[in-house]
């Protein structure tokens, strides 16, 4: 933690040094008290705390929808093969169309609310879950299925007793994928069309050329995926404590 | 009480000073409407008038004649701004003063077709040069102005109102206003064809509260209302009043909003002849796939629909 | 010398007990990767009477594990019926199945580990509780009811796993060398451990050893197998009555049989 | 047997089906072609395309980018993985920076690249490295890490080098989790190529999309969405068969 | 009876052989996960003789394993000291492990499974290949050399571990229960094929076996463990000669160390 405080200060003052000393002019990179000025004025002047939640609501309920549906997906997928082969072009259709073209199908079917910014984060968190899902889902152990059926354990308890369990390593490597890709879907949503948001505050920022309200907005939406980040780590942490990639270190000898 | 939804180009800033006005002072209110403001870029908002998703829209005019020309039912029921908002903006350490030494600099526009290429090339075309004498950057909205900044290009043709912003940032730019060599519109207001046909009570109302609420600004207190207009709506601009309020005085009120043909049709009116001359320069420059007449796309009189 | 040998007949009339399931002529072929076959398992014939002690011995890759597989219907047959008296087994408390390598959940605790089947059958968590303490200290593992898997020697997470197999007493319990790990002691009490559970359950067992005493001391009936193709060569039908315990190693009948058992395994 | 052959029914009919609904769908609706042109514009369109040849270049650009990029990114994920992986210590140390960066939104940053990066094809691919990077490097680490550690044991007695061990064990058995990553990172490289067209440069299939948005031509517009949609299709199934081929064992 | 105990001492008069390694005291605890912790070894000296066929058995859970872990580096004491004659192993080929469990590489054949040490070593590809079909073939495996493990029984997988320690002839050989899944006879050829071996390249062995006759039948000494904490509770010289053969289980000796250390190890 103490390092960690450290680091960062350590970030900041080179940082800052770099300003002053090459002199760079506050509209390329603005020195890290400009920003602070510019994040109180927000703050206090500009209702900041008011954007905040605006997108976080939309990246948490995306993201978890995303995640449930990737789970659910992965589940479908290697119970009948069929399934993937009939919608699996479809899926990486939906992932590669460019956003900006499907973005007016999304509203006319959505409406202008917070549903289609939730859905296009929906929609990108859902591919890492789904394609590490799938991975883990093939990696097990025969071993367990045979346990499984030896207990004759219906569909739901083969999932959430073992594969579920043994998926964990990996699922959470996708949820870390996803959750960084759900910041971006949110803030390309709001460019869509919003009014509020930390993706509105950061196309207000390019409109009126403001890069200090630019810096703000992308610190700010990189803070919130990071926090989730952690969460998801330190979540992972407490339910991965018997995985060999969390064994607190490789074999001790090593040459 | 009837519910619409106007869907503004970018951003929140208060140079759509009317629209704020008209719903502070309760105009659209007064007019029988509930308004809600949204805000998208200019090809967004046309699909999405054109397709029902918003009723009203206030994007760029070069934008609609271009929505027009490929089939989109829109239609513009207030010319807002009278003159375009497209200009060539560079550093003025660049030595550029005219479109004239643009010649052999990198300049940077957002893609082939756009209308800050046509003025480009109508520009150069009329100081006896041609487009190709100019290295033609693309580059897109998102980074253009970052661009110019870090000096990648010498100048970008874009809005005129990223001039004051870049001034205000402290970076020293210089400006050529496009509409000098080519006449085109700034922000207009829009709806689709089918609205127009069906709900004409809510365009008439809407257009009555825009026009009392320039007349607002422009007789009333500017300063004043830029005041409101940021504490209310546009807060990131908090502390930059004063220049906000000169640029409106000067530029806005002067020009934008006001020009002879208001002055003798009140705000808004739609000079179909400059329009159609707009129409025309983009289809010889092969900006539009075919002609139209401006009276199909233009509220010549807002005020007598 | 009094024991009886069935060459490969269908019909046991031998035994009194009626049969529980009915291996006829049973065949398996695994394909490999490359396309070409092993026949891991000849036309095989073979009656499970209901409560008997049936070993299996024979060579490594005789085909004993894939038999065991079979008859607990993890296997598909590639040949052959498999006949159940009252049909194929429908609860998974039926069958009890310890594999050859302990297959344990790695992210449950032990004793977690040896609930794990009364949790899925949905038992009371207090009774879970109590049986699957009960059934780790059987197996001498009391202390170790917190630890994971992977904290445990090898013979203790097999220990673990047969605990699992018999903590919710399975009519019919398939084990696969389930003592193969352990030392003579720990396996001598595991023995007398079986023995007293099955008594006392009435369960009927098939158990794969390389031990000809472990076979001969718990086993109503010895099935010997032989390699490639593998097929049951010979059914001895032990004559050492259903009581065994340590008195049995008194018995002179038991090392002819263990001797009987050696030749045929040459 | 049956399997296969309902599978290549499938291939065909999936597609077809598809098309059928789109068509179905704009034809029932009345769906005004600015939203959803037909698809019989969006083919015609296409022909177009190729027929004249226009559409080369662009695709040769895109493609060129998503390659390159993919290459790197995965290269530099791969790279970025393993030090993670292999060392705690430099995940506790850059890891934070790294993930911080990763989740900051690329249309922000995009500026960023091209202030350093200039307007050429550099900024391009580095934005599009930083989006293909991440996800395999999140794989690599996780399948360094879950290596058996039955198979390190027999590492440390043979003593095999840390490159023999590498390649010999630690990347043989990561294969399903590099491969996750890999296949989002399939699909990023395309987004990130489009992205980073979008945001400079007047060729790639990215370009002609804010060109065919900005000027509503909508067949156009769904053209490029097809064209992308395949090549993303494309690499990815390169990709699946090859991880098929390599996990052949399992 | 003739035998000698000797009762930890660190020194052995008894071996005329040179040390080749010397654990001193040694001790390990394992800390698992809730923080508490597991004495697998209490202060335990040892020394290991250059040539010899030292065999460890002991109750499951006794430390068997962990101890022959420590003597091959693989886990970190947590007290005392483990010296070599001339300093620990450098190479990889010094030293064989076979694992309790078979540890193969699941996406190799078991040809290139065996071969494995030998590619690692850089032998040329037709002298690899060669003896990895000589020890194949050695351990009955021949026929399978393209299968991949999981095609394979489980004492199958476990001869072909066995396969790769020897394939080397490293100068140290550790194997846990190697046998343990084999069946009498195979396990007979195998427990002559590993004298042979030993005798040919002089190798030294320790080895962990559940079975008494096993350690008596291979062994120069046998190291008996007793349970919780791990020790050695005693060390037995078998006074049956350097060559062993079929004929010495006609040997009175052999019966008498069989029942000495089945007595032990009650
Ligand atoms: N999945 C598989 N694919 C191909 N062949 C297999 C497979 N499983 C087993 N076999 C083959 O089937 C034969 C019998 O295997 P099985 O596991 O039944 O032997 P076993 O009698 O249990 O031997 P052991 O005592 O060594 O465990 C072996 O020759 C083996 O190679
Ligand atoms: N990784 C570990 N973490 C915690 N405890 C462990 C670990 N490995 C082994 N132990 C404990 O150490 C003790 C000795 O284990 P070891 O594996 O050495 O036994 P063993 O003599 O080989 O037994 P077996 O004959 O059953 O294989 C056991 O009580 C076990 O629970
Ligand atoms: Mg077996
Ligand atoms: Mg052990």
């Amino acid at each position: 933690m103490i390092r960690t405080l450290l680091s960062l200060a350590g970030f900041i003052l080179a940082w800052w040094g770099l300003v002053v000393l090459f002199d760079v002019p506050s509209y390329l990179v603005p020195s890290p008290l400009e920003l602070a000025e510019k994040f109180w004025f927000l703050t206090t002047q500009a209702g900041l705390f008011g954007h905040v939640p605006v997108t976080v609501i939309e990246i948490i309920v995306g993201f978890v929808i995303g995640t449930v549906v990737g789970v659910a997906a992965a589940v479908l997928f290697t119970r009948f093969p069929m399934v993937e082969v009939v919608l699996n072009p479809l899926i990486i259709f939906i992932q590669t169309a460019p956003k900006i073209a499907i973005a007016p199908l999304l509203l006319l079917w959505l409406g202008l609310g917070a549903t289609p910014k939730i859905v296009l984060v929906a929609i990108v968190s859902f591919f890492p879950v789904l394609s590490n899902m799938l991975s883990a889902l093939r990696s097990i152990d025969p071993n367990y299925g045979a346990l499984a059926r030896i207990l004759k354990m219906n569909a739901f308890q083969r999932l959430w007793r073992i594969e579920l369990p043994q998926s964990m390593p990996l699922l959470f490597a996708g949820m870390k994928v996803g959750v960084t890709l759900a910041v971006t879907a949110a803030v390309i949503g709001e460019l869509m069309g919003a009014r509020a948001g930390l993706g509105y505050l950061l196309s207000l920022g390019q409109e009126t050329a403001d890069v200090a309200l630019v810096l703000v907005a992308v610190i700010l939406l990189s803070l919130i995926g990071y926090l989730l980040y952690v969460a998801l780590g330190a979540a992972e942490r407490r339910l991965l404590g018997w995985h060999e990639s969390r064994a607190s270190a490789a074999p001790a000898v090593e040459g | 009480q009837e519910k619409v939804t106007i869907q503004i180009d970018g951003a929140a800033v208060p140079y759509y000073l009317p629209m704020f006005v008209a719903d502070h002072y309760g105009y659209f209110k007064e007019a029988g409407l509930g308004v809600e403001f949204l805000y998208a870029n200019a090809a967004d908002i046309l699909n999405n008038i054109a397709a029902g998703n918003v009723q009203f829209g206030f994007p760029n005019g070069d934008a609609v004649i271009s929505a027009r020309a490929n089939g989109l039912p829109v239609k513009v029921v207030h010319s807002t701004y009278q003159r375009g908002i497209g200009a060539v903006l560079f550093k003025t350490s660049s030595g550029i003063e005219s479109p004239a030494d643009l010649e052999g600099k990198k300049v940077a526009v957002t893609s082939y077709g756009s209308p800050n290429y046509i003025q480009l090339q109508v520009m150069m075309a009329q100081a006896g040069k041609s487009i190709d004498d100019v290295n033609v950057e693309i580059v897109g909205t998102g980074a253009i102005l970052d661009a110019l900044k870090s000096d990648q290009v010498d100048a970008i043709v874009f809005s005129m109102l990223r001039y004051y912003a870049l001034q205000a940032e402290g970076v020293d730019v210089g400006m050529i206003a496009s509409d000098d060599y080519l006449p085109s519109k700034g922000n207009v207001l829009v709806t689709s064809e089918s609205y127009l046909a069906s709900n004409t009570e809510q365009v008439k109302a809407f257009i009555t509260a825009l026009d009392k609420a320039l007349k607002h600004i422009v007789e009333g207190d500017v300063a004043a209302e830029v005041a409101m207009a940021i504490k209310e709506y546009s807060p990131t601009f908090a502390g930059q009043e004063e220049i906000v309020t000169e640029i409106i005085n000067e530029v806005f009120v002067k020009t934008l909003w006001q020009s002879d043909d208001t002055r003798a049709n009140g705000f808004g009116y739609g000079n179909l002849e400059s329009w159609q001359t707009t129409i025309d320069t983009a289809l010889e420059y092969e900006a539009i796939p075919e002609k139209f007449d401006a009276a199909d796309l233009v509220v010549e009189k807002p005020s007598e629909l | 010398m009094g024991h009886k040998v069935e060459k490969l007949k269908p019909a046991e009339k031998t035994s009194s007990l009626p049969v529980l399931v009915s291996a006829q002529a049973v065949t398996k072929i695994y394909r490999s990767r490359h396309g070409d076959s092993v026949e891991a398992l000849a036309p095989t014939t073979l009656d499970i009477h209901e409560g008997e002690f049936l070993s299996l011995i024979g060579p490594s890759g005789c085909g004993k594990s894939t038999l065991l597989r079979i008859l607990s219907g993890l296997e598909p047959l590639t040949g052959g019926t498999l006949t159940w008296r009252d049909g194929p087994p429908t609860a998974g408390s039926d069958v009890g199945f310890v594999f050859q390598e302990p297959v344990l959940l790695p992210w449950l605790s032990i004793l977690d580990n040896v609930r794990f089947p009364l949790d899925v059958f949905r038992a009371s968590r207090a009774e879970a509780n109590e049986r699957a303490r009960a059934m780790l200290a059987l197996v001498g593992l009391g202390a170790f009811e917190k630890s994971l898997p992977k904290e445990l020697s090898g013979g203790m997470r097999q220990r673990a796993a047969i605990a699992r197999a018999l903590v919710y007493s399975p009519r019919i319990v398939l084990m696969d060398e389930p003592f193969g790990a352990l030392d003579l002691l720990t396996r001598d009490r595991m023995n007398d451990e079986l023995l007293r559970i099955k008594a006392e359950t009435g369960s009927t067992i098939v158990f794969v050893t390389h031990s000809i005493e472990e076979a001969a001391y718990l086993s109503d009936r010895v099935a010997v197998m032989s390699a490639r193709p593998g097929r049951i060569s010979a059914i001895h039908h032990l004559d050492l009555g259903p009581q065994r315990s340590e008195a049995i190693k008194d018995d002179p009948r038991f090392y002819q049989w263990l001797s009987t058992l050696r030749k045929e395994l040459r | 047997m049956n399997e296969t052959a309902l599978r290549r029914i499938f291939t065909v009919a999936t597609p077809l089906l598809l098309i059928a609904a789109w068509w179905g769908y704009v034809e029932l609706f009345n769906v005004p072609r600015f939203v959803l042109p037909p698809p019989d514009a969006v083919f015609e369109e296409l022909v177009r395309l190729f027929a004249s040849g226009t559409i080369w270049p662009h695709l040769a650009h895109t493609v060129g980018i998503i390659v390159a990029g993919f290459a790197i990114g995965s290269a530099a994920g791969f790279a970025l993985g393993f030090a993670l992986g292999k060392w705690p210590r430099v995940e506790r140390i850059v890891g934070p920076y790294l993930f911080f960066f990763q989740t900051a939104p690329k249309i922000a940053l995009a500026p960023l690249f091209i202030l350093w990066f200039g307007l050429g094809l550099t900024s391009k691919i580095v934005l599009t490295v930083s989006l293909v990077f991440f996800p395999v490097m999140v794989g690599t680490m996780l399948g360094l890490r879950s290596v058996p550690a039955n198979l390190h044991a027999l590492c440390a007695i043979l003593k095999l080098s840390p490159r023999d061990k590498l390649l010999r064990v630690e990347l043989p058995a990561a294969v399903p989790e590099i491969f996750a990553g890999l296949k989002v990172a399939a699909v990023q490289a395309t987004i990130g190529a489009i992205l980073a067209e979008w945001l400079s440069g007047g060729t790639g299939l990215g370009y002609l999309m804010v060109f065919a948005g900005t000027t509503y031509k909508t067949p156009l517009l769904f053209a490029m969405v097809l064209v992308t949609s395949l090549l993303g299709i494309a690499v990815y199934q390169a990709l699946a068969l090859t991880e098929k081929w390599l996990l052949s064992w399992r």
